[in-house]
């Protein structure tokens, strides 16, 4: 899996390789010492405590290892490990962030979103306006999502779509090293709840960061390489099976746009749009299932605002309408891959 | 013993409580308010207990039934009713609503109207203090009903204040109803407060029909609270003296007798009759009282009646901090 | 509120004109007299239970008087009220659905879904799925939706696109009495889970119903009205506003075609492109917030499937992205109506 | 006492969980599962015990550490083998693995990876027993955890049971520790079992080590069940011997001298030292019935490691009874 992931900028600026996960820590441990008001929560982000000394061990380190080592450094008040009970500690965050503090939800598999789900939508989302905007919701959350990993069903969702349609709620696909340390300092930072979700597949990839702090705009998408003949539009893991389809797709003498839209709500219909009006033809590829997706929120956008510029079919790449599977020969078909989309490409450019 | 201030300070706390109540189904039933709403009269004593200990620094969580906590918690009537009838003077700026009045310059977490989620917000406040070190002065308080005692997420808020031990009081307003569900059909245990052993907690059962009880039982656990000994449960037994919503008829399914029974108990008499055989505060005192009391409800109704609605574009304001995307939709 | 509703197909059998909440009643008593295995459960649907003789007293008769009058008739063992835990009592629902039973959930007011929401998607939606087809979910959910009655943010939500996204799910969205009887009919006898989406603004509303026991076969909507100029698809109330603006729009001699979905998930995708491919123009509206929308989703299909047939831009006309205000003046803003319908059809005819 | 055929059955059971374990994890090393998987070794006498007292009628909910569960309910360790292995022969086709094995037709509910959410479920299959009117022959157990024990939806359901009087029993193994979390900080109660007069219901702490302990206390429990008493909570003490799951190393958060201490109490050694002591059953028997459940599993592992694949086109399949739209998706 610790495959070079080519997403980076590549920028003139000292830095390295590193892995996704990597940077995710890196900026944990920036944004917990730029302001002493955020601290994380979540189950085993320390992970364990000596019977004796009631210290804790990292033993864990947070699953995926994503808080490894910090509460070392920042001790139990920053780093509180929780009981099993999602709504109630997402509950408690919300609480927190409406009375000054900027909490950090590590929510483990994205798809225990769903047991703290009434906390996110009728509290966090919601709290700000129907208040009169009197107070503001300072929550940032995080999870894994995604197949390819023999999960099975209870432990693969990429449901970033029903997030993405609440109201109030923000959420931040990103898809390599770089991208993750600009919008998780961004989210952090970020006076409104935002859900950063961590595609299991890109965790271990590695890209290029700087060693300097930075934050990438939540709402903005970008551009991974530029071509003229289609737009491929990706998330999160997806675009890097964008980016891949597009080399291949050179090789058929096909010359792709991708652009990675790293944030789905706010949504950067600008870039879509713009890049529609060059190619005239765009593929979307999402690993979350179809109905009412952000896929269809994208297609929806272009057949709404570029509609005389399309000269072709809106097509989507998706996971299908069903759970994930375990068994790995099937939940390869689940996840769409580079094939997927060279084959899309090739029916609406009549090839 | 409690000082005259607070004394007098209680008893305008129930009394306007009960009259804003009053007020506001009058209100209701004229069509000037929106959708439901939910009294809370017949409760006073629970909300003015509690919060006689409290400071604008201290935190509480609301309910559907949230008007006696805020008005407890030093919100303001007239906004109250200017945000109950939907109107841009109101706290929410008449986003809100009877069931979501919230003012954070008060300590006021905003009243919920999804039965038992506000209960771990308090939780959540009570963290900030005791992240900020500042425990002593800020404390939280969940409110909720006996019908909120069957959610999930306060077993869950109970178990982390616990571990955590942070300063937070547990108040559990059993009116002995949640909507026509009678609390001994719902919930499995007599008494709801003797759930604080499952949590390693104190649990005390309060009458909360009398002040007093509640004001002190409610003083051992905010004492307890800022001193960082954590949390306490208590269960206030209390009668709503009304429907569930304005509209609902107590008598589908519960007795006159039994309401006649509860309002014998009833907190603003039992307050008056003490302090009068005690000669706390004299009768005329509490006439004055009263009528300073009237007034400002008359007031606050009249504040709510020629208060304007928002304006039209306030519908996209206040989402988000901060939203680069057009919330207006696709017309 | 009380006002005529026409979407009624005006049967030639014997039936009579009754509104949308006794339609549901009448359907529920037809359904536990049909199958033994039905039962309901939800909170107050009886409501109330004498102190002395623990006898149930139906003074609720559920939110909405939706069970009035079936305890006395079926029984505490078949019209079961539960406390106040959603996902306890939908998760027993479950339980009861993987064990043989039909159980049809009441969950009062549709926001209250998030609360059982991991029981719906982690374990009604997938169990079928990821035990690899030993099971089936018989179960039924109801609940009232959408804005326009001074509920406020809480009481208020629509996300219907949230439940239709999920696979394993169905969604029905009804329009009026006669749709709610079938539809409510046939989701309680299929064997998988249903959510029927009751829409307050409609159940008051009358038509014409049959008398006779039907079922509306779940994934097929119905045209309201034929048209030759623009396709307008609506879906529970959101049909009602488009039939209304349907009217004003003949008076501006524009002919309108309006399909009412009726479902949602499955998605009628056939009865949408027939009538694009004949008035080559489509408006979607939707009372849901519109980011990865049902409304999204039909844009992505006639844009995908339709293209060459459309003649303009794909328009949906959605409730905005905010939560659900109180105050009158706003909310009536919020909800989609036919004025908006209207400028949004001439914005795209070129008027 | 025990009858000798009910006792070659505990034995069988829990060494075929044993080894039914040992095999899985070796076989995960290798390569040939996917994904992750969650031994029970060390626990067995809880599921054994329990369900000891079952039939095919009786119904369990289980968890991510379900497979004991499972051998216990009398599922076939091949096609549990081979669901691990993702094989088209597995109990769920391949589709679940080790987290979601299934079998109805043995009142077996499937395994749930989101802890704490099949709890309702084991109340779900309890009321449909009392419903219909078959308490006598179907009762249900929901097996769950230490940490599970934080979930609010454990509270709801043994609220609801308990007012239901559904026969249904919880059955919490606290084997000390949630991943990483040892259970004295997680949980604010020394005994989870206390917790049980939340609910006016029996509540029994039991040591999980000990199959005998386990299955006397079980037999009350669901013979209060099968009256139509009600709910019983027993929370079963034991110990986990490897990891939360196969790459877990648990020296990193728990000492191995109290690993050894609880090996010391190994329920499988106590097991043969009991009946070969009070000469229940021999020990060449014991001998002959090990060699028997070597062989069965060594046969699991082959028929898992030769079966097949699901074909492609299954990741369509039973999603829906019926659905007329394509699931395909949009390639
Ligand atoms: C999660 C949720 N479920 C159901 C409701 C509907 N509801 C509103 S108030 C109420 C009863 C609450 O009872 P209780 O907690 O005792 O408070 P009380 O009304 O007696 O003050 C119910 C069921 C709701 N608002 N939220
Ligand atoms: C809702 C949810 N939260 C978190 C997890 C991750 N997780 C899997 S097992 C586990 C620990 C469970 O502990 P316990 O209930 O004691 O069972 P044990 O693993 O000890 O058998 C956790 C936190 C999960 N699967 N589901
Ligand atoms: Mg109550
Ligand atoms: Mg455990």
């Amino acid at each position: 899996m610790d495959k070079k992931n080519k997403l980076g900028p590549g920028f003139d600026v000292p830095g390295k390789e590193i892995r996704y996960r990597d940077a995710f820590n890196n900026t944990l441990r920036e944004e917990l010492e730029y302001d002493k008001n955020v601290f994380i929560v979540g189950e085993d982000i320390s992970g364990g405590f000596d019977k004796e000394t009631k210290e804790p061990l990292d033993a864990w380190g947070g699953p995926f290892a994503a808080t490894k080592g910090l509460v070392q450094d920042f001790g139990v008040n920053r780093i509180m490990d929780a009981p099993i009970s999602e709504a109630g500690f997402v509950g408690a965050a919300i609480g927190a962030a409406l009375t000054g503090l900027r909490p950090v939800v590590d929510l483990m598999y994205f798809d225990f979103t769903t047991i703290a789900f009434d906390q996110l939508l009728s509290n966090a989302a919601k709290s700000r306006y129907m208040f009169g905007g009197q107070t503001k919701v300072p929550l940032t959350l995080f999870a894994r999502s995604g197949g390819g990993t023999g999960h099975a069903a209870q432990h693969s969702s990429a449901f970033y779509s029903i997030l993405a349609h609440i109201p109030g709620l923000k959420v931040v696909v990103p898809s390599d090293a770089y991208s993750v340390k600009g919008l998780l300092s961004a989210a952090i930072r970020d006076d409104d709840p935002v859900f950063v979700v961590n595609d299991k597949k890109v965790i271990n990839m590695t890209s290029f960061v700087p060693d300097e702090n930075y934050q990438i705009e939540l709402g903005k998408g970008r551009y991974l390489k530029r071509g003229e003949d289609i737009t491929l539009v990706g998330m999160s893991y997806s675009s890097v099976v964008c980016l891949e389809a597009s080399e291949k797709l050179e090789k058929l003498g096909i010359s792709a746009e991708v652009v990675d839209l790293l944030s789905v709500s706010p949504l950067d219909h600008e870039i879509i749009i713009e890049s529609v009006k060059k190619t005239n033809r765009i593929v979307i590829v999402d690993e979350d299932n179809p109905i009412a997706s952000i896929a269809s929120e994208v297609a929806a956008i272009v057949s709404d605002k570029a509609f005389d510029y399309l000269d072709a079919p809106v097509k989507r790449v998706t996971a299908p309408h069903t759970p994930v599977p375990y068994s790995k020969g099937l939940e390869d078909v689940y996840v769409p891959d580079s094939n997927d989309v060279v084959s899309t490409v090739k029916s609406i450019l009549g090839n | 013993m409690i000082n005259e201030e607070k004394l007098i300070w209680m008893y305008q706390t129930m009394y306007r409580i009960r009259l804003f109540e009053e007020s506001m189904l009058e209100q209701t039933f004229k069509g000037n308010s929106m959708g439901v709403t939910h009294p809370s009269d017949g409760q006073e004593a629970v909300p003015t207990g509690i919060c006689a200990h409290l400071t604008d620094k201290d935190w509480i969580g609301s309910t559907h039934r949230g008007h006696g906590h805020c008005i407890a918690k030093g919100l303001e009537t007239d906004k109250m009713m200017a945000e109950i009838m939907g109107k841009f003077t109101g706290n929410c700026k008449g986003k809100g609503g009877s069931m979501h009045i919230a003012d954070f310059s008060k300590g006021m977490l905003g009243a919920n109207a999804i039965v038992g989620a506000s209960i771990p917000l308090a939780v959540g406040a009570a963290l900030t203090a005791k992240y900020q070190g500042k425990e002593k002065e800020s404390i939280g308080v969940a409110f909720f009903g006996d019908g909120a005692s069957s959610q999930g997420v306060l077993h869950e808020s109970m178990n982390l204040a616990s571990i955590w031990k942070l300063p937070v009081i547990f108040a559990c307003e059993n009116n002995q109803y949640a909507e026509a569900t009678p609390s001994w059909y719902a919930v499995s245990v007599e008494d709801i407060a003797d759930r604080a052993a499952s949590y390693n907690i104190p649990g005390v059962v309060v009458d909360g029909m009398d002040v007093f009880e509640v004001y002190e039982a409610a003083g051992e656990a905010v004492k307890r609270a800022r001193e960082g000994k954590g949390p306490t449960l208590l269960e206030l037994k209390t009668y709503r003296y009304h429907g569930h919503f304005h509209a609902d008829q107590t008598e589908k399914y519960r007795k006159i007798e039994e309401e006649k029974a509860w309002r014998k108990r009833d907190c603003i008499l039992s307050f008056e009759k003490k302090v009068t055989d005690q000669k706390l505060i004299s009768k005329t005192k509490l006439l004055s009282i009263r009528k300073e009391i009237e007034e400002e409800i008359g007031k606050a109704v009249d504040f709510g009646l020629s208060s304007p609605l928002p304006p039209e574009e306030t519908l996209y304001d206040d989402v988000y901090v901060n939203y680069p995307n057009d919330l207006r939709g696709l017309r």
